[in-house]
């Protein structure tokens, strides 16, 4: 057997293994890189900085567990940033797993690293509601017909920062980190267009590119993927210079996420070399 | 009647909302919020017929012996297990108050022990999949595979820090040749070009069925009950 | 209770793990617990997220005392009784007889989702991204012209119009027409060479994941030796 | 087209006028009622008392349904500026000009304008702004008297009103025509014409013919094209006497499925090659399904393998597994996420829309076909305004001329969310 038909029938277990080391080595030995924001990520950064403070910001989880790996140091990121400005967070869900996603972002970033917030005056969390979309239109006009309470359920009326919130209008920005549908898509044609409200978010890899003909015209921002979070990191380290002791889970999985990506390209090289020439050798034979 | 008043209410709910957009006057405006309301309710019905409907495949699995069918057993208690833990909230603060969620209660350890690593690495499977399509199916085949197989080339290159140090040391004249920046180009116009025809196809899609469904032309949901 | 947490979370992990040596009892197991567990979270958030406080609390406030005493003195809503009958009329899906009756509330939802989704596709993916495109050939940038801002213009022009016509059937692809369905073609293989690209990145994003949650449950095992 | 949609404007702001008119005389006429009292309310007189905003402005949101009134106020020149000492503001409000005003809401420093969602249609109200700087405030003048009120018409959607109906029109239009037996042109789709290709070699190499239609239900519109086109693939296999085999992952797929098949081998004249075999179901969970499938083409080796419906992360999974056996693949989907691993790894892949083309053209079904041509109509259109707002934003931008600019700005208002 030629070394080619040899490449061509590698089993299948042999290329699991291969990225798997592709993944672990450079986790285990800690690789990473510098980061260097581009605009798209840049001016949600720039917006939270820029709202004066106390701006009332909104924060829905539209995620789960499935995708928190490239979602969670998004929502994190941000949540520290809006911590740091002093401003309102008022955290929601439109996925059912996203109020348990929001509560692990709570206790290790709000009640972890500010001990001092205090629940109701500088963040609220009101947890999942169902309908999707439906719940954005609800809101939009709103926010009391639906969130009767929070979610450990004090009634809305006696939780501070919600006295002057009717409908989405009030706040003065949204910043969502959705895992596809309902998300960021739905944010922007729900809230952000018809009641022009500046939307911006974090979205997995996978939905980033179909949100770009939204950019920047109807949505104000958008972190794509893993490389998204890793670039808010960089900007908030970058204005935050006490951050960079701190553990920025995005940049530091970087690392292993560019080898991944290196190995990949090498496997398709490796393949279509294999195609080509197999190729040829058949057209001789022919 | 079977047929008919299903016809009516598609019909009524659907006018009210699109006349809702353009008469902001009571009883419109009053109309788009509650029916988005009793649309939100209802969702949390679709969430238990979705549990009925699986117990109930699962109890006929059992009792036709199907294939795997002691399997079903696992589905079944694990379900009626969360079901429990998470309408008592066993565990969590006094009583029934509170938030299901509660630190310490059983369901969020349910959560978090169970849940969630399954849903996480039943997706992370995929990864694997990736990397062997990438090896054995990814081929240059056609001109249009090609195009697509360079541009995606830029995309995982650029969209990772070893983008800048590969083409770090471009002249200044020829920057835009630098990986990242192409990256970043090709996602901001070319990618943003075909998207948005996509997106504007999808839109004419989308409006028109829903004039069919209001309109009474097409009604999927008399055709879902064969 | 955290150390029992990793445990459970990292076997269940290796089960599904397994599938990719082959298809296993292990992996069943995980996959038909996955099924059931997940039906049920999402029944439990549903009924304490939204049932009980959106329905039953607006309809019969006393209710609700033991569970959300901050509700129970609210002034009844009967309204509210609307969704909750289409609700139930949705759960006839589960009992043959009367099967039929769910087609009602498979209308109001149809219908909802016609009406909204009808405004929202013209607004945002229609009308808004024609918007968008309405931008000039030639681009200025600091008083003067600029080369690549006039050609990533022509890019997004050229390809959102070619792109359309890709997708246009009711001409035959001939001629210039041909030609400009060829660009368009071009185009929308960049944008799915992008989407690759992202998706692999967003694959083996959540792989790292995984691989970094096993690490912490054998820096665990190790930490117990040492 | 481009005539009906200046002819609305002309109506909207006709009815604009009128209000902005009915809205003008009523402001005057309660605002002269009481009379202006110029009284500042100062608490602690003194150096660090911040200057006074500006005397508010109030107006009745526009094309609303009540409720709402926008007051909005020039910065005290205490914020960014001066002392720089000023914390916020808050928005006072009373139904008399001369006292009683209450704090209706508060917001922070920098903030020039404010939404009051808590007004009573029909009642007047006064509005005061008060800068605080610590322990010290100062109010600004009264405001106007201002009603809120709700509107029948929303003018600045005029623009969208037109769009609808012109979109409308032409879908109904053309299922109309479609119903009335008129046909309607659909372009060769080159992935069908792969599919009898694949067909010809599976028959000469005697093997068979695997056909996916995706792993939703059926009430995604992609299985029911799937299923439409697997019913004239099945014809053509029918005819070949090839081995054709579905397995499928719902259970009304199956029913459905099975029945498009039977019809399709009764049609070709071939009732006794069909059995109720070909059609079977595996199972509903998704990788159950994808493991299923991996072992029946590595084990049957298809010469041919079709994936047309929804799909999600299997995609790939089967495409390589495919491609792997050396069968000729043709997929197609609407699924975005998708479509580039199918686009990489198969021969011909229909492209999201062309998938419904395609199932259109085969069923020759009027609501499908109309709809189709529709959607085509409404490509001219964006396709049309599109060609001539470049061309006006071009000219502009070249020429600099005011009368292109006016021109230009009304193409991009006619596509603005609020006209």
């Amino acid at each position: 057997m030629s070394v080619v038909e040899k490449l061509g029938n590698v089993d299948r277990r042999i290329i699991f293994l291969l990225i798997a080391l592709a993944v672990i080595i450079p986790l285990v030995f800690n690789i990473s890189f510098m980061e260097h924001p581009t605009p798209i990520v840049q001016v949600i950064f720039d917006k939270i900085e820029s709202l004066p403070e106390g701006s009332k910001i909104l924060l829905p989880f539209d995620y789960g567990p499935s995708t928190a790996p490239e979602l969670e140091p998004m929502a994190t990121a941000v949540t520290r940033h809006c911590c740091k400005k002093n401003h309102k967070m008022y955290i929601m869900a439109l996925w059912p797993t996203g109020q348990a996603q929001a509560l692990r972002v709570i206790e290790n970033v709000i009640e972890g690293e500010f001990p001092d917030k205090v629940y109701g005056t500088d963040y609220v969390h009101l947890g999942y509601k169902a309908g999707g979309y439906g719940l954005i239109n609800t809101i939009l006009a709103d926010l009391k017909k639906m969130y009767t309470t929070d979610a450990p359920g004090t009634h809305i009326d006696e939780i501070p920062m919600m006295s002057d919130i009717q409908n989405l209008r009030d706040f003065a920005f949204i910043c969502n980190f959705s895992a596809g549908f309902p998300g960021l898509k739905e944010w922007v044609q729900f809230a952000g267009d018809p009641g022009d409200i500046p939307v911006a978010g974090g979205t997995t890899a996978v939905s980033a590119p179909l949100l770009y003909p939204y950019y920047p015209r109807q949505m104000l921002g958008m972190m794509g993927g893993l490389k998204g979070a890793a670039e808010y990191e960089a900007s908030l380290v970058h204005q935050y210079p006490e951050y960079e002791q701190v553990y920025q889970r995005a940049i530091a999985i970087m690392g292993p996420q560019a080898i991944a990506h290196l190995v990949i390209i090498i496997f398709i090289i490796i393949g279509n070399i294999t195609f080509f020439i197999e190729k040829k050798r058949q057209k001789k034979v022919g | 009647m079977r047929r008919r008043i299903p016809i009516i209410i598609t019909f009524v709910v659907g006018t009210a909302l699109i006349l809702a957009m353009f008469i902001p006057h009571t009883p419109f405006s009053s109309l788009d919020e509650n029916l988005s309301v009793y649309f939100d309710i209802i969702a949390v019905f679709a969430f238990i017929l979705g549990g009925g409907n699986l117990l109930r495949v699962h109890l006929v699995r059992i009792q036709r012996k199907k294939v795997d069918w002691p399997y079903s057993f696992v589905t079944i208690i694990g379900f009626l297990f969360m079901l429990i833990i998470g309408f008592f909230k066993i565990g969590g603060p006094p009583g029934l108050t509170g938030d299901f969620l509660a630190e310490g209660s059983w369901f969020r350890f349910m959560f978090e022990a169970v849940f969630n690593p399954l849903q996480a690495t039943m997706f992370s499977l995929l990864a694997f999949f990736v990397a062997s399509a990438a090896y054995r199916a990814f081929r240059a085949k056609t001109k249009e595979a090609t195009i697509l197989l360079i541009s995606a080339f830029i995309i995982l290159v650029g969209r990772t820090p070893i983008g800048h140090y590969f083409t770090f040391w471009l002249p200044k004249q020829l920057e835009f040749l630098h990986i990242p920046t192409l990256a970043n180009w090709i996602m901001g116009w070319p990618n943003t070009a075909g998207q948005r025809a996509i997106m504007i196809g999808i839109a004419l899609g989308v409006i028109a069925t829903s004039l069919r469904i209001i309109l009474g032309i097409e009604r999927p949901y008399l055709g879902a009950e064969k | 209770m955290y150390a029992l947490q990793v445990w459970i979370g990292a076997l269940l992990t290796l089960m599904i793990f397994s599938f990719l040596y082959k298809d296993n009892p292990f992996y069943k197991f995980a996959e038909h617990l996955f099924v059931g567990i997940s039906a049920a979270y999402w029944m439990v958030v549903g009924v304490w997220g939204t049932m009980v406080p959106n329905m039953l609390a607006k309809i019969h406030p006393p209710l609700v005392r033991t569970i959300l005493p901050a509700l129970a003195n609210a002034e009844p809503e009967y309204h509210y009784i609307i969704p909750c009958i289409f609700g139930i009329l949705l759960l006839t899906r589960l009992i043959n007889p009367i099967a039929w009756l769910s087609r009602w509330a498979l209308a109001f939802i149809i219908g909802y989702t016609a009406g909204v989704r009808f405004s929202r596709y013209l607004q945002s993916d229609f009308v808004g991204q024609i918007k968008s495109t309405l931008i000039p050939i030639v681009a200025v940038n600091d008083g003067g012209f600029s080369l690549g801002m006039t050609f990533s213009h022509i890019v997004l022009i050229v390809g959102v119009v070619c792109g359309l016509i890709y997708f246009f059937f009711s001409k035959e692809h001939k001629g210039a027409f041909g030609a400009a369905s060829r660009v368009g073609i071009y185009i929308l293989m960049v944008t799915f060479g992008a989407s690759f690209g992202y998706t692999v990145m967003a694959r083996i994003s959540l792989l790292i994941g995984r691989m970094s949650f096993l690490g912490e449950w054998i820096g665990m095992i190790l930490g117990w030796f040492s | 087209m481009l005539h009906m949609e200046r002819a609305c404007p002309h109506l909207g702001r006709a009815s604009l006028f009128c209000v902005v008119v009915i809205l003008v005389v009523s402001v005057g006429f309660l605002s002269t009622a009481p009379a202006q009292e110029e009284t500042f309310e100062i608490s602690l007189a003194g150096a660090q008392t911040p200057a006074p905003p500006g005397v508010p402005e109030v107006h009745d949101t526009p094309y609303d349904a009540g409720g709402s009134i926008i007051v909005s106020w020039t910065l005290s020149a205490d914020d960014g500026g001066g002392k720089n000492h000023v914390s916020g503001y808050d928005i006072l409000r009373s139904t008399r000009i001369d006292g009683d005003y209450q704090v209706v809401s508060s917001v922070t420093k920098g903030v020039d304008r404010y939404v009051d969602t808590s007004a009573q249609d029909g009642t007047s109200y006064y509005y005061r702004i008060r800068a605080l700087a610590g322990e010290f405030f100062i109010d600004s003048s009264p405001s106007k008297a201002v009603i809120s009120s709700q509107q029948w018409y929303n003018v600045e959607r005029s623009n969208l009103l037109v769009i609808a109906a012109i979109l409308s029109f032409f879908i109904i239009f053309y299922i109309t025509r479609a119903k009335k037996g008129k046909k309607l042109f659909i372009r060769r789709i080159a992935g069908l014409e792969a599919v009898d290709e694949a067909v010809g070699r599976a028959t000469e190499m005697g093997k068979s013919i695997l056909y996916v239609p995706g792993i939703q239900d059926l009430d995604d519109v992609q299985t029911v094209a799937g299923i439409t086109i697997l019913g004239s693939l099945a014809k053509t296999i029918a005819k070949y006497d090839t081995k054709l085999d579905v397995p499928v992952s719902r259970s009304m797929v199956l029913a459905a499925a099975r029945e498009t098949v039977k019809q399709s081998y009764l049609s070709a004249g071939r009732p006794d090659a069909y059995s109720d075999d070909i059609v079977h179901y595996v199972t509903d969970e998704q990788f159950g399904y994808v493991a299923f499938l991996d072992g029946t083409m590595v084990r049957n080796k298809p010469a041919a393998c079709f994936y047309l419906g929804s799909f999600f992360a299997e995609s790939l999974i089967l495409a390589e597994t495919g491609n792997s056996i050396g069968a000729i693949q043709v997929a197609g989907t609407a699924q975005p996420a998708q479509l580039p691993f199918f686009v990489a790894a198969c021969d011909y892949t229909l492209i999201g829309e062309e998938l419904f083309a395609a199932s259109a053209y085969l069923s020759k079904e009027p609501r499908a076909l109309g709809s189709l041509k529709g959607a085509d109509a409404g490509k001219v259109l964006a396709s049309l305004a599109i060609g001539f707002g470049v061309l006006f934003e071009t000219l502009r931008v070249l020429t600099g001329s005011q009368a292109m600019a006016k021109v230009s700005d009304f193409i991009i208002r006619l596509f603005s969310l609020r006209f």
